[in-house]
């Protein structure tokens, strides 16, 4: 009988989803959290399988994992870069003349 | 059955751990990980409910599509939110950045 | 031409396609974009009225997409309460869409910043005719599931809108704004889900036929509820509120405090009134009144604090929210056709005063470069027609007669007094008096003239910046005169049972 | 549940209280979860009654491309809503130059990138009978331009908006247009007319994959793309006169 050793299996990827889940918010390095929650992203593709939604699955592979941990990976990049003060220069930014004409909201 | 309750609790967690993260932390981006992780949890019910065991009949197709199209709306708000989350950060410190580097500033605000 | 006929209800997805092309169009030319925006608005306007034209000849119609019937596809409808949402949304937009072709034609001519603002109007147009397209889709659909969409739709473009001026608290409201609403989504969505689960239908009309009432029901609403009423900003839930609507352009302020807020509480009306108006309870109506006390209060108060012009319209807008949910406990005094009245009339009229309200304090920002109410003498010199809009607005908000405010609280006041639950005849009464504080104290400083003031600003003059917001100013006004026609409308659009299928497939 | 274990220190009174407070909520509907009967029939047997008529054998595709298309629809828009909102913000902060690409790197991408597009193509293509569709070939192709990209080929920076936008815009426009044309043939807005579904989904799809992976990738690009179209040298540190 296989349904034991799938309800085994169940509970551990249960299992496993939240122990990911937590320590990825939990986590005091940003970057650790981004690279947990792109293996989150790949654990919860195999979800989609076992729930039988390929279709699903696929997107999460490619867009969870594909996408949005190298979107989280550039923008971390790009918030380390502005705290190192390497800040990139735009010519459309604000040059401070709305500051001049609103005085700090009290 | 069970597994469906099993999946179903699972995502509620996760939901629930999202809520908290959200609400709680401060940083930019642990709050849009917070949201990611809440829409996990609110997919993984949906597909849990739509669930039939092998040889029990179809699963039901609706909530896949229906998951597939919040997957690829959490993907399009995430970019924009980390997008704006760099811009507020980038601006922020832009007070900051401008008594350092008064010479540099000046000259950019020749365009 | 079969589809052509004035009873094809094919008609309806004018207003949703229309400014859904049109913003594609925007951002795909970049050259034209206000003719585009123009007649995108202007048709989206004629198709409102030709809808309720249709609604008072044929009815409440239903429109299933690609000819899917109602449990599999997706249906949309139009009754009362939704075409008058479609006009409110068409008038406003209409006149919105004017203003910010004046407000960004003055920006640009601006010496200094050109580029920047530029961009702004570049990528405003494509993101308000989609944002439009996305109300105009909320108020029409049928279907819970499209309903989440169209709400990421218009929460998605609103937060860019929000951030588009460019300032840093801008950007930084417009994070929370956009955090906000995802999180208001996201409980939709688990409401959703919820209802999936115990009833799998998403169709609201064979939602509303059923009779399960169960826990999961209860909890499906429970959670969309709180969703929408973090969209919708009410009081405890209002912190992002007055942050983004004050720090965008003044266009933009306007959409989102007249439309945006409009379209999820119209949406959690329906689920309440409509949808699930057997799983209601008094206590729920009665928590709900609670809350919305607390937001006429609690804003006003706010309002009347504020130092700067546009938190200060901002926090009256939080206020104002609050007399839409006091129409909830006092609905058992009334049928159905009654409390929709009050809450459209209501919610007309502040869109109306509301935009014009912030577009005022666009143009005396625009004119004097600040909008600290302290040093806002003298106004009236040189844009007097601002401060009649101003003013007029003003009335409305206070709620005094003939605007259709004063229709909605009057009917407020009455339900309040015939159910004998007179602690709402105090909230609202407090409420207007505030109102009449914090518009006054404004008021007072633009009329004032102070001795040596001279009006020399007046070469900016521009009058796509002053007469739309006069004209939404005198709609709110008159309103009230026009009640019995809307009413005639409501009553001919309430929901008929009998129209509904019986869960037929093709 | 493993929630308290790793904060207790640095908890603080709202948090504590916020902590309960969810941790209710969650109990309280993780019960009313659990007590919702399995009754409910689900819409299952709807599209299997309705599958052959869709014209297409993946019953999720036709959920997403006939049933539902209006939804998605406007879930592209969706899509395209936040690059608009993206680009409204900011210019792309791509172009760096102190970003030296490997050999290694650059012969890896030039291999992957043709075949991710090939498995894109055949995503969408078997979309029609088997997992897959539309949201996956575009999420490949995203992928795909996600790696271009971060390699730094130098003619990225020279990609000139219009078509960026014209890729951009093509998906909604051409569902738009499909639905229009099915408005004006059939008398339904998105109604296939009969025999043509298969094909006209296979078109929908293929368009709205290219503008989901065009998407895509300007999402992670993070920005509108630089008008000049000059910009070889890195926007860094130098004077913005030469940029314009």
């Amino acid at each position: 009988m296989i349904y034991p050793i799938l309800t085994l299996f169940d509970i551990l990827l249960a299992l496993t989803l939240l122990w990911l889940g937590w320590h990825l918010l939990s986590t005091e390095d940003i970057f650790k959290a981004v690279v947990l929650f792109i293996s989150f992203g790949l654990l919860m593709a195999l979800t989609w399988v076992r729930m039988r939604a390929p279709d699903v699955a696929l997107a999460e592979a490619a867009l969870g994992a594909g996408l949005t941990g190298p979107l989280f990976l550039s923008a971390l990049r790009r918030m380390n870069r502005v705290l190192k003060g390497e800040r990139r220069l735009d010519s459309d930014e604000n040059r401070g003349e709305d500051h001049a004409k609103n005085p700090k909201p009290t | 059955m069970i597994t469906t309750l099993l999946y179903s609790m699972t995502g509620l967690i996760l939901f629930g751990m999202g809520l908290f993260t959200l609400i709680v932390h401060s940083h930019p981006l642990r709050k849009i990980l917070a949201v990611n992780v809440m829409s996990t949890g609110v997919f993984l019910i949906l597909i849990a409910t739509a669930y039939t065991p092998l040889g029990q009949g179809e699963v039901d197709p609706v909530p896949h599509a229906m998951v597939l199209t919040g997957i690829v709306v959490s993907v399009s708000v995430t970019a924009l939110a980390l997008i704006l989350a760099c811009r507020v950060q980038e601006t922020s410190n832009l007070d900051l950045l401008k008594k350092k580097t008064v010479p540099e500033t000046a000259k950019e605000s020749t365009t | 031409m079969i589809f052509l006929n004035v009873d094809n209800p094919s008609w309806m997805i004018t207003p949703i396609i229309v400014p859904l092309t049109a913003g594609l169009l925007c951002f795909l030319f970049q050259r034209k974009t206000f003719a585009i925006a123009l007649s995108a608005v202007l048709v989206n306007l004629l198709a409102a009225c030709f809808l309720i034209g249709q609604l008072l000849t044929c009815g409440p119609m239903r429109y299933s997409m690609g000819g899917w019937q109602a449990p599999l596809g997706i249906t949309l409808r139009t009754d009362g309460p939704a075409v008058l949402m479609l006009l409110m949304t068409g008038v406003t937009g209409f006149a919105i869409t004017l203003y910010a072709r004046g407000y960004f034609s003055f920006r640009i001519d601006d010496p200094g910043g050109t580029d920047r603002h530029q961009q702004q109007q570049r990528y405003f147009w494509p993101l308000w005719l989609l944002l439009l397209a996305g109300l105009n889709g909320l108020f029409l659909s049928n279907d819970i599931f499209n309903l989440y969409i169209t709400l990421e739709i218009i929460g998605i473009s609103a937060a860019s809108l929000a951030a588009l001026s460019g300032k840093p608290a801008a950007r930084l409201a417009s994070f929370r704004y956009l955090l906000s609403s995802l999180l208001g989504s996201l409980t939709f969505l688990l409401g959703i889900v919820f209802l999936y689960k115990s009833c799998g239908l998403l169709d609201l009309d064979l939602l509303r036929n059923l009779t399960e009432n169960g826990p999961g029901v209860r909890a499906a609403l429970a959670l969309m509820s709180v969703g929408l009423l973090l969209k919708t900003a009410l009081v405890p839930m209002h912190f992002w509120l007055p942050p983004a609507h004050a720090n965008a352009l003044a266009p933009v302020s306007a959409i989102l405090s007249a439309l945006v807020i409009k379209g999820s509480f119209y949406l959690l009306f329906r689920l309440w009134f409509e949808v699930f108006a057997s799983s209601i309870t008094t206590e729920a109506l009665n928590v709900m009144g609670g809350l919305g006390a607390g937001a006429i209060l609690w804003g006003a108060i706010q309002a009347m604090r504020q130092h700067r012009l546009k938190l200060m319209v901002a926090y009256s807008t939080v206020s104002q929210l609050g007399y839409l949910f006091v129409a909830f406990p006092l609905s058992r005094a009334a049928d159905n056709a009654q409390v929709w009245s009050i809450v459209i009339f209501m919610a007309m009229a502040h869109a109306c005063a509301k935009s014009a309200m912030f577009m005022s304090a666009g143009t005396i920002f625009l004119h004097f470069g600040h909008d600290r109410i302290q040093d806002l003498t003298g106004v009236r010199a040189s844009l007097p027609i601002t401060v009649l809009a101003y003013g007029i607005a003003g009335v409305t908000l206070m709620g005094l007669p003939p605007s259709g405010a004063f229709i909605a609280k009057w009917l407020l006041l009455s339900w309040a007094l015939a159910s004998c639950q007179w602690w709402w005849v105090l909230v609202i009464i407090a409420g207007s008096a505030m109102a009449m504080i914090y518009v006054f104290r404004v008021i007072s400083r633009f009329i004032v003239i102070p001795e040596g003031f001279s009006s020399q600003k007046l070469e900016f003059h521009s009058r796509l910046l002053e007469w739309p917001a006069l004209a939404l100013a005198l709609i709110s006004l008159l309103l009230g005169l026009v009640a019995p026609w809307l009413l005639h409308i409501l009553a001919k659009g309430s929901i008929d049972l009998t129209q509904i299928l019986p869960g037929g497939l093709p | 549940m493993p929630k308290t274990r790793n904060r207790h220190k640095r908890l603080d009174g709202f948090q504590r209280l916020f902590l309960l407070l969810v941790v209710c909520l969650i109990t309280l509907l993780g019960c009313i979860l659990s007590t919702i009967p399995n009754s409910a029939p689900g819409l299952a047997d709807a599209v299997a009654r309705l599958q052959e008529r869709s014209g297409v054998k993946s019953p999720v595709t036709a959920v997403l491309l006939n049933f539902r298309a209006y939804d998605t629809m406007l879930e592209v828009v969706v899509l395209l809503l936040a690059v608009i909102g993206s680009w409204s913000l900011t210019k792309s902060p791509l172009p760096e130059q102190d970003t030296d690409i490997s050999p290694v790197q650059m012969g890896v991408v030039r291999l992957l990138a043709p075949v991710m597009c090939l498995v894109a193509a055949y995503l969408v293509w078997q979309g029609s009978h088997l997992a897959g569709g539309a949201f996956q070939g575009g999420a490949i192709l995203g992928a795909a331009g996600v790696l271009i990209l971060v390699s730094d080929f130098p003619w990225i920076r020279t990609i000139p908006a219009l078509p960026l936008r014209i890729g951009l815009v093509l998906g909604p426009l051409f569902f738009v247009g499909i639905a229009l044309c099915c408005l004006f043939f059939t008398g339904k807005l998105l109604g296939y007319p009969e025999g043509t579904a298969g094909w006209l989904i296979l078109l929908i799809e293929a368009a709205c994959a290219l503008s989901i992976g065009i998407t895509l990738a300007s999402l992670f690009a993070g920005g509108r793309p630089d008008n000049t179209m000059k910009k070889i040298q890195p926007p860094a540190k130098h004077p913005p006169g030469k940029s314009l």
